[in-house]
């Protein structure tokens, strides 16, 4: 019976596609960039759903959950590290998009990505 | 086979000889092919008298050194090419200066007198004699090839390079010269002859009245005199070569004048018959019929 | 330990530097960009002094790699960074080219302020990062940060049309979005399988089934970003439009940086992934190359060229499994070549103003460029000395040894294609005229990072010499001199000149006591031969900038030819003369388009000889692996080339030499090289180089002898091969109407004489092959020098334009006539030695049918000899060369030498040929011949050169003073002053009969000279470049298509990588 | 130079200035550049009569006609050739080229422009060389006699050593002529070349008079 | 219409690799090693509460330390790109006049905000959240204030000044973990404290505002960047 752990990931997987499909249909730069991001929470679903382990609570430590049983007691703290770092990355590449879209946008008055293909060959 | 000094005396021997019987046998054939016109023909002694005519001219013109040095290259090839050649076989005193060289240096010295001529009329500024060089060269190369190839296969029948041994191997009796021992290379050998021997169906080259007389055109005086003794030395030196090769070689002057009239009249038996060939159908001819006879003498020897 | 182990050496310190600097920056005040550059130059010369001085430490001190462990806990629970030999050079690499570029953005630097330089820092931060983490999530983000700040560098984009980079920009980010996903993905569901994110601990782990998809994942996102081919587009872009410090920064940094990133993860993947990334790899390659032909914008190109450089060492990396310890050596060789001279013509780039590749003519004023541009090239297409030699070198030889024949087949494909283009792009250099444009200023900081790579090229080509343990090349003392004359080239050329021969002929007198008899004449021909011949580069004037390096160097190739005992040297020498001579071609005014040719037939040549060579050492039967090593071919152990090898060796050597001695087939190149070389270059080139050929084919069949492959005697087709080259190379020289073309043409069928001769196998035939060897060198010599003092003269090489000369050039005169008589092997001359050894030689030879095309090749010649002497001396003197005068004195002494030298060899041929004779005995022992006196005996026929001499020149003698005599008041004439049917010629122009001289003998034999090697060769680049535009029109520009082609390039890779 | 009608000089004979292949600018003046312009001189035959006498038997035996027929006597001249005629026998040959002939045949009348080319023809012919007129026309104009472009009496422009005539002689009368000729040949009494040689310039001066378009140098060699 | 297939076909495929992925996934029963020492060892090692932020910031301080530079990044990339653009900023088409509420709620609730983030990057290494969600916060401050009074402008130079000495002192602690404690980025150069305390965990809650202060910093710094390149007049950044 598919866990909570398969049918989260399943959604990032879900949350994936529907971002390629998105980003190689759509012309309009901001569609991708906004497909980008879909697919960037995809994959950030995923990483997450892996550490999941059923009936385990959170890494923190505090009054109810003493240091000693914490190993028995936790979720595998690290792909929420690393979910961290991957939405911050995300954060960045994405503002950069923005700025890119923006500054073509000044340039040829279009957002189509297939208007500029000024370098081929 | 070294040099001695007594060889120079008897190799000018066989030259005068040579020289003389070459210049009444080229008024005999002059005769013959008359006669096949049914024209008398000119006297036995022509030669002599347009030779003696020639050099006894009072002015003669030169366009330069090379003109001048052309008709020289001609008689040297022509003389040498007979000196290199031994004419008698087994006397010691008419196997001139062959101990130079064997049947190769004889069959390259032939281009030394073609070459030099060549020069000479290149040097006379005129165009025809350009355009005839240009075309006796053109067809030299397809009439070369069966000689080549007939002499190699000689050379491979007998294995041996030197003339004095083929001529050893083809005595006793008629039927060891190569003529019935290698018939393909003796074909192959005087189609090539024909081609060699400026007569009609491949004079193109001296084609009297189209570029006058090709080379020698701007030639007179003492140039065409030595031209002329040429003209009666190097055919005989030829077929001095072709005889020994072929033909079992002479033993004595007397079956030498024979050998020598009777292959000389084959070229001009075929001179008086046909029609002139233009360079690219001799080429053509010799490349249809006579390489064909040359590969397979090799081939089969 | 060895004085690096304090906090200032720390490796971690590349990093921290890199980033506290970037930080740093931020708190200068916007006008003080002055002190951020300082600041910035300072951070980016400290991160290259850290790994320069532990590479000094690991290499000389002997340091062990050394693990920074992070946060100070062990590794699988923290991020920990190794530094070993390879980190460290590698650090070096990227951090070198980042201070170099960054010196060579120094305008831009300043007017984009601060901000560019704190992403120039962090991009080669991340570089850093990237090559040292041995975390794999680490290094998803070093790879994020390294495409940002990518990004971010292609925008201070130079080019007038900013728009342009934008573009760029952000199809790159396109599709990096796209390659992490697949990476984090990849990544967390590794973890999930190994539980550590630790590329070491992954390692150990091992992927099984389910993991294995995972890991497909994380290295199909690393090699993606490597740019394989189909995914590509992005980069070409980026290459195009970014600035080209940057170029050379992404190219060489990025690249390295990335590959070393692709090393680590084939580690975990183990060798299952191995065919995988060699498929990728070598399908870049080629592809890469093949677009690169129809490119015209330089950039791009080199683009293209570096895409492709990268699929190669990544191929190299694929085959680690059996390429084993030389791993690191070749594809550290290929990589630091490939990086400095990109990094280096990128950094030329920006010295030149337009971007077509003609407009690199502007270059070609400036020598010092001019040499920085050829040392690239030569670094990125592997010629020696340089590392990329020794790296495909042995990657050739391990290809052969483990039987990866088809691998092998497509590197040096691959190769030639890029030599094709890069050498076509170092012609337009040289030979067309530079544009109005003068070059961009060559203010010093664009100047220096060029000259950095040069230095870097030349250290590196010593220092991989030094590694490849047997022989290094730049010790080797021809070479040597030949590079110091580099340095001399500013001297005035006739000191130059003397300087030059003296050297070869001291070299000549230091070692001709080590050769034998055979290798003597080559020596002699090579050393004395080239000291006569350069005696005609006195007449030239001024410095002659890059004439004696170029002669040098290909003199030193064939000295060190004759001298190589192993295979390596004889190829090294090879190479260097083929280097050599194509430099000396190129100097020709029109010579572009030949020269091309002739480096694209002689590099194809020489790659078959290497695939030759490495096949015959895979099939040495290894007794003494250890003793010799095992690429240590000796060429005398060619003859134990194991059976079914041995004949295709032989096939692939010969195939080889024979392209440098112009077989029929090969020959296309000869004629234009030839002809339009200079005057004084074309007899070396002629007379001397073809002789390169002719020894490597002798090596090949005294050691190989008689070879069969399916039945047909290797041999024997040799033989026809000879036969045709001689009767179609004379065929064709009649037809010629410039004058140094009939003599090309004619050189190609006298070399098929030569290597008729070979063909025989017999005693004779060599001994034949000698003497046109010997003849060769001196009537073409002549008669080239001739022909280039009367071209020289008479300002044209038409021979129908000339005419009439012998009066007023009879030195010039003298020597072509000697030369056509001996060439044409009329008898008092040498030629006729020649042509009677050959007589000799074919009695006994089993095949006879090409004997008769032989036959047919031997009167051929007169035909273009005559023309050539009569076309240019004889007939009819035109009006504009009335005045002419003589050759200069300097073409003309060397001719008179030679004709001396002829008469001396046709009077006693014996003096050069009687050790060689004896000494042939040994390999064909029947068949010699016997000199007594001056009689020459063979087994046939007698032959007295002296007798014959003497006998010609007294008939000749006699007849001239009688015609004197009987002559002696001949009136000289005019030249109108001929029997024109009693008119007068029309003008010299309308008398001299020279066009189309042979009209009825092209009627006859013309259908022999058809153009079919001209147009098969034609047609095979017509069929590249087709391929190549096809292949562009992959490209269309549009960001979508590429994210296309990216996801396309992964399913395809799952598929096939999963399926097999 | 102006073009005047009496002196006109082809254009390709007309002195230009020529560029040579190093820029150097010279003059060209054909007519002394393509043409050699030495006189004519007297050869004395051999030191010995008896040397002169064999050379003059074998002048007379050997003798080579140059293939040059202006008027309608060359038709006579075709059947020597013939078999009827044969005129080998005695030792005549006919020679394209003037060089290697000896004997000038003028076969009937001649025009000035014809007497051009006869004059080099003849001029290119070596010493000793006879000429031999046919016809009534040679002679004194024949039926040509007041016409304006014809040349009434060959003698005063070519050293004439024989007339055969006859309104045009019959070949039979030709070979009669050449007998003649011979004898004189043998006598030694045909010195036309240098007869010419030594009245050279009232030659010249007389063909000048005649030929206006005078473009070639006196002597052709 | 063929580019919508080609699209449909390769993210089916790509669909399917994921699929195996997901149909081969089996959740772990236990901690893998690495994760079970994290656990077992932060506590007593670093003194962090916060097993995450532990993570965050010492074990994987590269990482982190990778991360603000990849913002630092996108910060200063984004003012590259919009100084460059020079004027072609689209004209301001007559600005929608900022609604009543929104300003009076913005000069009410931005204060507020900015003590939200700072509580939350102080307590990164007790309570979940840290440096970067606090940062996210103050930059969401900025940006409703932005909203409130697009023509509002925000000292560069200040901007810059706190990312800057933010960024130096984060790369000095780093060092000094090297010189001082066992490693680049290691905590224990200050007393890891009590579990729980507010001054506890060594360095991680300094490093973790400093983070914070940056991740602020230079989020809101690309905000007004972008702001700005619809503003007609463009001081110097």
């Amino acid at each position: 019976m598919p866990g909570i752990a398969q049918l989260a990931m399943a959604t990032g997987f879900l949350l994936i596609l529907i971002g390629f499909y998105g980003a190689l249909t759509r012309r309009n730069l901001l569609r991708m960039i906004v497909a980008f991001t879909v697919a960037g929470t995809g994959v950030n679903v995923v990483i997450v759903s892996i550490g999941y382990m059923h009936g385990r609570t959170a890494p923190i430590l505090d009054a109810t959950l003493a240091a000693s049983d914490a190993a028995a007691r936790i979720i595998d703290p690290l792909p929420q590290a690393l979910v961290l770092t991957a939405i911050v990355i995300g954060v960045g590449i994405t503002a950069l998009m923005l700025a890119y879209a923006l500054r073509l946008y000044s340039q040829k008055r279009t957002l189509d990505i297939g208007r500029f293909t000024e370098l081929k060959g | 086979m070294a040099f001695e000094w007594i060889k120079i005396p008897y190799a000018l021997l066989t030259l005068f000889i040579v020289v003389n019987y070459g210049m009444l046998l080229g008024a005999l054939m002059q005769k013959i092919a008359a006669r096949v016109g049914r024209r008398h023909g000119v006297p036995i002694w022509q030669n002599y008298a347009d030779l003696i005519k020639n050099y006894g001219l009072r002015t003669s013109i030169t366009h330069g050194v090379m003109f001048y040095l052309g008709p020289v290259f001609r008689l040297s090839g022509g003389v040498g090419l007979l000196l290199f050649v031994p004419t008698i076989y087994g006397s010691e005193m008419f196997s001139n200066l062959s101990f130079a060289g064997d049947l190769i240096l004889a069959l390259y010295f032939v281009f030394f007198g073609t070459l030099g001529m060549a020069l000479g009329a290149g040097e006379s500024g005129h165009p025809h004699a350009a355009i005839g060089v240009s075309r006796g060269l053109a067809q030299v190369t397809a009439a070369e090839l069966p000689f080549a190839l007939a002499v190699f296969a000689v050379a491979l029948q007998y294995q041996t390079l030197s003339i004095t041994d083929i001529v050893a191997a083809q005595q006793g009796g008629v039927e060891n010269w190569t003529l019935f021992t290698n018939p393909l290379a003796v074909a192959a050998a005087m189609l090539a002859f024909l081609g060699s021997m400026m007569r009609p169906p491949f004079d193109v080259v001296l084609a009297p009245q189209e570029i006058p007389i090709g080379p020698p055109t701007e030639y007179h005086s003492s140039y065409l005199a030595l031209m002329q003794t040429n003209r009666a030395i190097f055919p005989i030196a030829k077929i001095v070569v072709y005889m020994n090769l072929f033909f079992g070689g002479a033993a004595t002057w007397p079956v030498f004048f024979l050998k020598v009239f009777c292959i000389y009249l084959v070229s001009v038996f075929v001179g008086v018959v046909f029609p002139r060939f233009r360079v690219e159908q001799s080429i053509r001819w010799f490349l249809v019929w006579a390489v064909p006879l040359g590969v397979l003498a090799i081939l089969l020897v | 330990m060895s004085g690096v182990d304090g906090l200032l050496l720390s490796p971690l310190l590349i990093l921290a530097t890199g980033l506290g600097a970037a930080f740093l920056l931020g708190l200068l005040h916007p006008r003080q960009s002055g002190v951020a550059y300082g600041l910035t130059l300072v951070a980016l010369a400290w991160m290259a002094w850290i790994p320069a001085r532990w590479l000094w430490a690991f290499v000389l001190q002997g340091a062990a790699p050394v693990e920074i462990l992070t946060a100070g806990t062990p590794p699988p629970f923290a991020i920990n960074l190794r530094f070993g030999l390879p980190e460290a050079a590698l650090t070096l690499l990227v951090n070198l080219t980042g201070l170099l570029s960054a010196i060579h953005l120094k305008d831009v630097l300043l007017n984009q302020g601060r901000r560019a330089m704190a992403v120039l820092l962090v991009a080669v931060m991340a570089l850093g990062g990237i090559i040292l983490t041995r975390d794999m999530f680490n290094l998803f983000v070093f790879l994020e940060l390294a495409v940002i700040s990518t990004a971010g560098l292609v925008l201070l984009s130079d080019t007038h049309r900013p728009g342009l980079a934008l573009g760029a920009g952000f199809k790159y980010l396109v599709v990096s979005q796209f390659i992490s996903v697949f990476l984090l993905v990849g990544i967390i569901f590794a973890y999930h399988a190994t539980g550590t994110l630790n590329i070491d601990g992954m390692a150990e782990a091992g992927l099984a089934n389910v993991a294995a998809l995972a890991f497909f994942l994380m290295f199909i996102a690393v090699v993606s970003e490597l740019k394989p081919f189909p995914a590509n587009g992005w980069a070409l872009d980026i290459y195009e439009s970014a600035p080209p410090a940057f170029s050379a920064l992404f190219s060489a940094a990025t690249g390295a940086a990335v590959l070393y990133a692709a090393d680590k993860l084939l580690l975990i993947g183990g060798d299952a992934w191995l065919p995988m990334a060699t498929a990728i790899g070598i399908v870049t390659f080629i592809a890469a190359n093949l677009l690169a032909l129809p490119q015209t914008h330089d950039r791009r190109l080199l683009g293209y060229s570096s895409v492709a450089q990268t699929g190669l060492v990544l191929m190299v990396l694929g085959q680690r499994d059996i390429l084993g310890e030389a791993t690191p050596f070749i594809a550290f060789g290929l990589l630091v070549s490939h990086a400095v001279a990109k990094a280096g013509l990128y950094w030329l780039s920006g010295l030149v103003q337009e971007r077509r590749l003609t407009d690199w003519a502007a270059l070609g004023r400036r020598p010092l460029l001019v040499f920085a541009f050829a040392t690239f090239m030569a670094m990125l297409t592997g010629l020696p000395p340089f590392p990329g030699f020794y790296a495909k070198w042995e990657l050739v030889h391990h290809l052969a040894g483990a039987d990866r024949l088809v691998l092998l087949a497509l590197v040096l494909l691959g190769a030639l294609i890029e030599a094709g283009y890069l050498f076509r792009w170092f012609g337009y250099l040289l030979k067309r005229e530079a544009p109005g444009g003068e070059t961009a200023p060559c203010t010093p900081h664009k100047l220096v990072p060029v000259l950095a790579a040069l230095a870097a090229g030349w250290a590196l080509a010593w220092l991989w010499g030094d590694l490849f343990g047997r022989v290094n090349l730049l010790l080797a003392l021809p070479l040597l001199f030949a590079l110091a004359f580099l340095l001399l080239d500013w001297l005035p050329a006739w000191i130059k000149n003397t300087l030059a021969i003296a050297g070869l002929v001291a070299y000549f007198i230091m070692t001709w006591g080590e050769y034998d008899p055979m290798r003597l004449i080559f020596a002699i021909i090579f050393l004395i031969g080239g000291a006569l011949t350069l005696l005609a580069s006195y007449h030239a004037h001024g410095r002659r900038i890059g004439f004696y390096p170029a002669a040098m160097l290909m003199y030193a190739g064939m000295v060190m030819l004759i001298q190589a005992t192993s295979a390596f040297e004889f190829f090294a020498a090879w190479e260097l003369l083929t280097v050599g001579s194509y430099f000396l071609i190129l100097r020709g005014k029109a010579s572009e388009p030949h020269a091309l040719s002739y480096i694209l037939f002689s590099l194809g040549g020489a790659f078959l000889i290497l695939a030759g060579f490495a096949i015959a050492a895979a099939a040495v039967p290894r007794l003494d692996l250890a003793a010799t090593g095992a690429l240590q071919l000796d060429l005398a152990s060619l003859a134990q080339v194991a059976a079914p090898a041995a004949p295709w060796v032989f096939l692939l050597l010969a195939i080889g030499f024979m392209t440098k001695t112009a077989a029929i087939g090969v020959h296309i190149w000869l004629p234009g090289a030839h002809a339009e070389a200079e005057t004084d270059v074309s007899p070396m080139v002629s007379g001397i180089l073809l002789k390169a050929g002719l020894y490597g084919l002798m090596v090949l069949l005294l050691a190989m002898g008689k070879q069969q492959l399916h039945g047909v005697e290797l041999t024997h087709a040799l033989l026809w091969v000879a036969a045709l080259t001689a009767l179609l190379g004379n065929l064709m020289a009649v037809f010629q109407e410039d004058a140094k073309r009939l003599l090309a043409y004619s050189s190609i069928g006298q070399m098929g004489y030569a290597m008729f001769g070979l063909a025989l196998m017999n005693h004779l035939g060599w001994l034949m092959a000698l003497v046109f060897v010997i003849n060769h060198y001196i009537y073409k010599s002549m008669l080239f020098l001739a022909v280039g003092g009367v071209a020289k003269r008479t300002g044209t090489r038409e021979m129908y334009r000339m005419g009439g000369l012998i009066r007023l050039m009879p030195l010039s005169f003298i020597a072509v006539l000697i030369g056509i008589i001996a060439l044409s092997g009329v008898p008092p001359l040498s030629g006729f030695g020649g042509r009677w050894i050959f007589y000799n030689a074919i009695m006994d030879s089993e095949t006879r049918l090409p004997i008769v095309v032989l036959f047919l090749a031997g009167p051929v010649a007169f035909l273009y000899l005559f023309r050539l002497i009569y076309t240019i001396f004889l007939g009819q003197l035109k009006d504009e060369l009335r005045r002419v005068k003589e050759a200069p004195f300097w073409i003309v002494l060397p001719q008179m030498i030679y004709v001396a030298l002829l008469l001396v060899f046709a009077l006693v041929p014996g003096l050069a040929l009687r050790q060689v004779d004896a000494y042939l005995d040994r390999f064909f022992p029947d068949g010699g011949l016997r000199w007594e006196g001056g009689q020459i005996t063979s087994q046939y026929g007698y032959w007295d050169p002296i007798a014959i001499m003497i006998v010609v020149g007294v008939i000749f003698t006699t007849l001239f003073l009688w015609l004197l005599f009987v002559n002696r008041r001949a009136q000289m004439v005019k030249q109108f002053n001929i029997v024109f049917s009693a008119e007068r010629p029309y003008r010299p122009e309308t008398t001299h009969f020279a066009w189309n001289f042979f009209a009825p003998y092209r009627k006859a034999l013309g259908f022999l000279t058809q153009p079919l090697a001209t147009n098969f060769w034609g047609a095979v680049t017509d069929l590249l470049h087709t391929a190549g535009d096809l292949g562009r029109r992959l490209y269309d520009g549009n960001g979508q298509t590429y994210a296309f082609h990216l996801l396309a390039f992964v399913i395809i890779a799952f598929f096939i990588g999963m399926g097999a | 130079m102006k073009r005047d009608p009496m002196h006109f000089i082809k254009p390709e004979l007309m002195p230009r200035k020529v560029k040579g292949p190093d820029g150097v600018e010279f003059e060209v003046e054909p007519l002394r550049d393509y043409f050699c312009d030495a006189p004519p001189t007297v050869q004395h035959g051999a030191y010995l009569k008896i040397v002169e006498d064999f050379f003059n038997w074998a002048r007379a035996q050997s003798l080579w006609i140059l293939g040059f027929g202006t008027g309608c006597g060359a038709i006579e001249m075709r059947p020597l050739m013939t078999p009827r005629f044969d005129a080998y026998r005695y030792g005549i040959q006919w020679r394209p080229t003037a060089r290697q002939a000896n004997l000038l045949v003028i076969s009937g009348y001649l025009s000035t422009k014809t007497l051009k080319r006869a004059i080099r023809a003849y001029e290119q012919m070596q010493n000793p060389k006879y000429v031999v007129g046919l016809g009534s026309c040679t002679i004194n104009g024949g039926m040509y006699w007041d016409s304006y472009n014809t040349i009434k009496c060959l003698d005063q422009y070519l050293p004439v050593d024989l007339y055969i005539t006859g309104c045009m002689p019959r070949p039979e009368a030709l070979l009669q002529g050449f007998e003649d000729l011979k004898k004189l040949i043998r006598a030694g009494q045909a010195e036309g070349a240098n007869r010419y040689a030594e009245n050279f310039t009232w030659y010249k001066a007389n063909q000048k008079q005649v030929i206006h378009d005078w473009d070639m140098p006196d002597y052709n060699w | 219409m063929v580019k919508r297939f080609i699209a449909l076909v390769l993210v089916l495929a790509v669909g399917g690799l994921f699929a195996v992925l997901l149909a081969t996934y089996a959740p772990d029963a236990e901690l893998n090693q690495t994760a079970r020492y994290y656990a077992q060892r932060t506590a007593q090692d670093l003194g962090a509460a916060n097993i995450v932020t532990a993570i965050i910031v010492t074990y994987r301080g590269l990482d982190t330390l990778g991360e603000v530079t990849v913002l630092f990044l996108a910060a200063t990339i984004v003012g590259l790109v919009l100084s460059q653009g020079g004027q072609s900023g689209t004209p301001a088409r007559g600005r929608v006049p900022v609604g009543e509420l929104l300003t009076t709620g913005s000069r009410y609730l931005a204060p507020l905000i900015l003590l939200l983030g700072v509580y939350v990057f102080v307590n990164g290494h007790l309570t979940p959240g840290g440096g970067f969600q606090g940062g996210a916060i103050i930059a969401s401050g900025t940006l409703l204030l932005l909203l409130a009074d697009p023509l509002r402008r925000f000292g560069h130079r200040l901007i810059a000044a706190v990312e800057s000495v933010a960024g130096v002192v984060y790369v000095l602690i780093g060092l000094l973990g090297l010189i001082l404690a066992g490693g680049f980025l290691d905590n224990r150069i200050l007393p890891t404290g009590a579990l729980g305390a507010l001054f506890s965990a060594g360095a991680i809650p300094l490093i973790y505002v400093l983070i914070g202060l940056k991740v602020g910093a230079e989020v809101s710094s690309m905000l007004v960047s972008l702001a700005e390149t619809d503003a007609e007049t463009r001081e110097e950044a």
